[in-house]
């Protein structure tokens, strides 16, 4: 296994840095966060068309860059970083490894080249009932037969990046059994509202299907859904390790000017502690996804386990690091004006999109056969 | 047959209970004229100024009655909140160190609900090390001219007065340069915004102060005595804080989380969470009720406060935690209009301020080590060193002082 | 609710506290501890007799000293606070508490006179496999009838001060349901091994029972079994907390007089801040106990969700109490020369003895019926 | 077609592989003379000191070959326990500031597997601060008399050398009076006691000294730059730990737990704790597996190896905590002869050690701190001060040594 980034690894994480710094500096990811769209298109389009990384994991035959999940655990992270709103990982991840565990088929080959240029947005419309992105549950969404194609009833909440998309990968039961289909933004009998989160560079949508026509996916969803869980959560774990690294660079740098009690405060064993046991998060956070990245390219086997790993691990250490940050901070880091807030709520979000955190470790059980 | 001082309080505790009952708003709107109306009637009621000394203006009796009043008030949100630190902190200072027209003249209105005050200690630059402020008294003539800036000042939006700690002389140590002064909120050179803090809301102030004058008649106990002045009021907070617990709603209790796994559904993971939740949550109510019973017996608590406020905050972040396991995606995303996940969101959010205002978990562990255990303190590098000689804040130098700062709020 | 004792209470500590300082130093402890009984009969004669504690829950009529669960907590923590290695829990306890909670009967009443003088020492056979003293489990152990009496068949494990009691109160199943017997130390068929275990300060055994005579004793099994559970777990709590207060005082008086790179390690914030979380800790142990030992007395309604939060608290508390205090002495802690090795490893029985911290948290779940 | 670097790693790989398998016992006794005799076994088929230099009497590779041997070791028992310190610690230090003579005197035989050695550093008094030291080294004629008491001494009781650390000058500042000497096991006025930790086992050993005599030879590098000294072997401690990881039998391992489980029946909130113990037991493995890639990759890993020395510790008491959810009462008494709970058992009252040995968690976190994060160091109130005015450990007054005290372990 390889657990250390090439050198073009490493400057494609520069480029993307690079790009990040200039167009989403704290200032601007607000603005995008405030927007309309609750994102940056100009960035997006940058993404997608200028760097061209949002198909890093897409073969090259489906429009992709054909490079592999180490590649795109790197982008994901360089977004984590730097808090950007975006919908990369409801299009760029979660439905593309969706579409791309599905077998090649007209419809699927040309949204995943749409996506992979960043030209389309699509959400995975899968949960009900706030359950975690991946969790169809007791589904109560029905697809039905209407002439050549489908019409689908049903209600799906929390939809990540669902008002923006311009197609939804929608999760209902038929007759015989769970499908995926693909639902037009603009389908009749389709309804968004926007959904208050917690996480204000995050955007999550309700998605109402009354009658809405459809068109469905060939392919074992379930299967597909699982093996893109897999992928998604090793992009969501990337992400995570950014922030935690962001998260401990900015309060170590804090802790070092700022002074209490005539001396910095980074010299007090409390925060320097803290600081010490965010680094020891971040290096074990940074070998799982590395592991997990490194498998999912070459050892698919051992994936599941490897992303279960992930997901157990970094998600509570993002939010004990972000909790860390704002308390480390003090009153500052208690503003709105700060960033560390941002992080804070990012790394809750993060923590709870694919499930509460007992349900991860209850898969990860499941895989242990414990 | 006589009356006993156990049958005297308990028709204290009847006559409260219905006056009570009878007074306090049912949907109190939180405005500051229904404060100033029901602080006026419990003024008239003779529930203001309860342990006030009557010569001041006060009821003149004793924490037996104060114990009383907190624990039949713990069952309604009285609409006090902008007394809170006049009645609190600013009053029983100017109790203990005012002069008799300073007492003649603030105790009053306040005692009445006439007039509000705030505190104004934060600094940028002074947050845990509230000594380390830089906020200027520069003398002229007979009085100062007040600059600097001052944070997480609650009230100062609609204050009439407040009290403030600043330098008058910077070539002392830091503790023995200060003073403490009444300001008027209102005075020319004084400019209050508000500070909006990351639950959104802005119920603090930044205060900034360029030029304000004071006089002689302002100083609040005695020059280059703040700290001693700013100890006093401190006391007073502490009892404060822990006595006058009111009912609150909040979405990190035991009983809300629990209201939410009966909607979400629960695992046993998630109720061996809630039900640990439970525990340190009762034990914590224990604590604090065995700390009130303690008081009554007439055992100071001292600094056994900050575990109460330590264990307050942790149990915050313990529910947060809980929160999650009990919600999971139902507490990133949630219908506009679902209260619950918003008071959720609202309890998630305001947790690190628990952790932070009024002594960092950090600054309460300290107290505990070096106060209650007696432990050795840390080195001390700042004492005995001229103010004007240290570094404070994130100042990058000495000539720096807080007016040009931007606000950094405390550590 | 009183959580402040009285004077009286005080004066029983503090006599309590001087029998122990007198009698159960540290090398007292010792000697005890490797002995072969595993206590000091001399001084379980004092607490018996010169002191007449060991009934102080017991009421007058049964040879008791009338007084209540309140005085019996201070009992309980003093000899915790020692970590006096005694029958007190098996006998004073559990026993007792079990026979108090059966309906008046000779057998009963003889034995509680018996063991609140401390004449006799008895001991609750009750567990199976390995699971908490109180629970019986889906109970293998079988009462037939034989002529006037009843034999026994089965076996207990752990068995508190099983190879020292005179006298163990056994549960079995019988035709009509399950029950409390009372065996003889010499009855035959009785076998007792002592077992291995973490803590050097407490004695268990194996009990095995071949048609061994037993006595059996009225009222329902089960119903007694619980009520003695919850008081059972105020006595522990009182111990694991005047644990906690012991270790925390050791802990602190060391870390003023221990230097480290030129000052007492106590003003490092690693060692001050842990000692602080101690001092917590100990203060809301405290005060569940003191709630849960009035509960016991003046509001038995309350008593069991009282006792079940001090169980779910104090606890864990004492064992992270206890790795402190070991942590923060460093190589003199971890030798078995220091006490400190006897706090941990009592912490972890007395955490471990009433079953699982799951299975304690389960119980209250099901009280606050989440 | 020639031999790529990569090729002949492979074959060192194969051969090294072959010889492990057909040398290691199979189950070894532990006993001090196996020990010698493998190392022998491994001196002649060249797998002794295999980074040292050829003029030395090593084997001149590189890491690349000391990290195969790791990885391939990893799967044995090897009977070296004695050598370790020698090997790891006492060796290259010789070799890096051993004088020609040392070197021709002490490494080939120690190579050989016929001399053993311990290493002298901790103290009673000097625990974390290890440089706090108070073992006397007295100028007489042209060598020096050794008064003291050492402590954790691994090996001692079977080595023949030991490498001390003592103080030649007590008028310095603590670091600077250190010298470093070579000391005769077996010297007069030397006692070996063995210390009995809390798991009632004895694997460490107090070392009295009481008037032992060292010469001019004996010095390790130079007089007073003993710490420089010291710092150079532990350098290699680092290395020696990190790299020289072995098949060890522990109760709780995530494998050892998950088998408990399977004995005594698991319930929904076992396996949660379970499952987040395998995850931070797998992300430890992988994080140390990332080390030794960018090791071999040519970035030294320098204070990173504190993460590991930390993590490895909280992660064996988390598992102390999840065998507790498995085990309950099982977890406090067994049966004679269970080995799998007496293995628990030595688990739990091992875990401390692993907590405070080889620097105390605090002391890694303080590491991470200082040399990762380049936070600022503490005020330091010992430097520059001449270590006779220092108090160190808990004497109590200054004229005491160590030699008048009893053991005090370190912290």
């Amino acid at each position: 296994m390889d657990l250390v980034l090439t050198s073009e690894q490493q400057e494609l994480r520069a480029a993307v840095r690079d790009l990040l710094t200039d167009h989403a500096d704290s200032a601007r990811v607000r603005t995008a966060m405030d927007s309309d769209t609750g994102h940056d298109a100009e960035l997006w389009r940058r993404l997608g068309t200028d760097l061209g990384v949002l198909g890093l994991a897409v073969p090259e035959e489906l429009g992709g860059a054909g490079a592999g999940h180490v590649e795109r655990s790197v982008l994901a992270a360089e977004l984590g970083r730097a808090l950007v709103p975006s919908p990369f990982l409801a299009s760029a991840v979660f439905v593309l490894d969706t579409l791309l565990a599905l077998p090649a088929q007209p419809a699927r080959d040309e949204l995943a080249a749409a996506l992979a240029s960043g030209e389309r947005i699509a959400a995975l419309a899968v949960a009900e009932d706030g359950a975690g992105v991946f969790d169809p549950g007791p589904s109560a969404t029905r697809a039905t037969r209407s002439g050549d194609g489908w019409r689908i009833e049903g209600r799906k909440s929390p939809v990540l990046s669902g008002e923006v998309a311009d197609v939804l990968v929608v999760h209902a039961v038929t007759d015989d059994g769970p499908a995926l289909f693909l639902v037009e933004a603009g389908a009749s009998g389709l309804t968004r509202a926007r959904l208050a989160s917690i996480d204000p560079t995050r955007r999550l949508a309700r998605i109402d299907l009354a009658g809405t026509p459809a068109t469905r996916l060939d392919g074992d969803a379930a299967a597909a859904l699982s093996a893109a869980g897999d992928r998604g959560a090793v992009a969501l774990a990337a992400e995570q390790t950014a922030g935690i690294e962001r998260a401990m660079e900015l309060t170590v740098e804090y802790a070092k000017i700022r002074v209490q009690f005539g001396r910095p405060i980074g010299s007090y064993q409390a925060v320097k502690h803290g600081c010490a046991d965010m680094y020891a998060a971040w290096e074990q956070s940074e070998s799982a996804v590395r592991y997990a990245a490194w498998a999912a390219d070459h050892d698919p086997g051992a994936l599941p386990l490897a992303a279960a790993v992930a997901g157990v691990y970094v998600g509570p250490r993002y939010f004990e690091v972000a909790t860390g940050m704002v308390q480390y901070h003090g009153g500052i880091g208690y503003t709105w004006e700060h960033d560390a807030h941002l992080f804070y709520k990012r790394a809750k979000s993060d923590e709870l999109l694919l499930g509460t955190p007992g349900a991860q470790r209850a898969r990860l059980a499941g895989l242990l056969n414990i | 047959m006589t009356t006993t001082a156990e049958d005297r309080l308990h028709e204290y505790r009847r006559t409260l209970r219905a006056w009570l009952a009878g007074h306090v708003p049912e949907n109190p709107t939180g405005d500051v004229e229904e404060a100033k109306a029901f602080q006026a009637a419990l003024h008239d009621a003779g529930y203001s100024g309860i342990t006030w000394p009557a010569g001041s203006g006060g009821q003149g009796l004793g924490p037996a009655e104060q114990q009383i009043f907190a624990e039949e008030a713990a069952a309604f949100e009285m609409p006090v909140r902008p007394f809170l630190i006049g009645m609190g902190m600013c009053g029983p200072t100017i109790v203990d160190l005012g002069t008799d027209e300073q007492k003649r003249r603030y105790l009053p209105p306040l005692l009445r609900g006439e007039e509000i005050w705030c505190q104004l200690f934060s600094e940028p630059g002074a947050g845990s090390d509230v000594a380390g402020l830089q906020c200027r008294a520069v003398a002229d003539g007979d009085g100062w001219v007040l600059t600097g800036a001052k944070v997480w000042t609650s009230n100062a939006q609609w204050a009439d007065y407040g009290a403030i700690l600043a330098r008058t002389d910077p070539d002392r140590p830091k503790h023995g340069g200060i003073t403490m002064f009444v300001v008027d909120m209102r005075a020319p050179g004084l400019t209050v915004r508000p500070l909006v803090d990351m639950t959104g809301g802005a119920p603090f102030n930044e205060v900034y102060l360029d030029g304000v004058r004071v006089g002689p008649d302002d100083v609040l106990g005695q020059v280059n005595a703040g700290w001693a002045a700013a100890v006093t009021m401190l006391g007073h907070e502490r009892v404060t804080i822990s006595g006058l617990r009111q009912k609150r709603s909040s979405g990190l209790t035991f009983e809300a989380l629990a209201d939410l796994g009966r909607r979400h559904g629960t695992d046993p993971v998630a109720r061996d969470r809630l039900a640990d939740l439970y525990a340190h949550q009762r034990v914590l109510e224990l604590f604090n009720a065995r700390m009130r019973q303690e008081t009554v017996a007439g055992a100071a608590p001292g600094s056994r406060g900050s575990v109460g406020k330590l264990a307050g905050a942790m149990l915050l972040r313990r529910a947060v935690d809980t929160a999650g396991h009990l919600a999971g995606a139902n507490m990133v995303a949630w219908e506009d209009g679902d209260t619950g996940a918003a008071s959720l969101e609202l309890g998630t959010n305001s947790t690190p301020a628990s952790n932070i205002a009024g002594g960092t978990n950090e600054i309460q562990r300290g107290i505990i080590g070096d106060r209650i255990l007696g432990l050795p303190r840390e080195p001390q590098v700042d004492r005995g060193v001229a103010f004007r000689d240290l570094t404070v804040g994130t100042q990058t130098s000495a000539a720096e002082t807080s007016s040009e700062q931007t606000p950094k709020g405390g550590s």
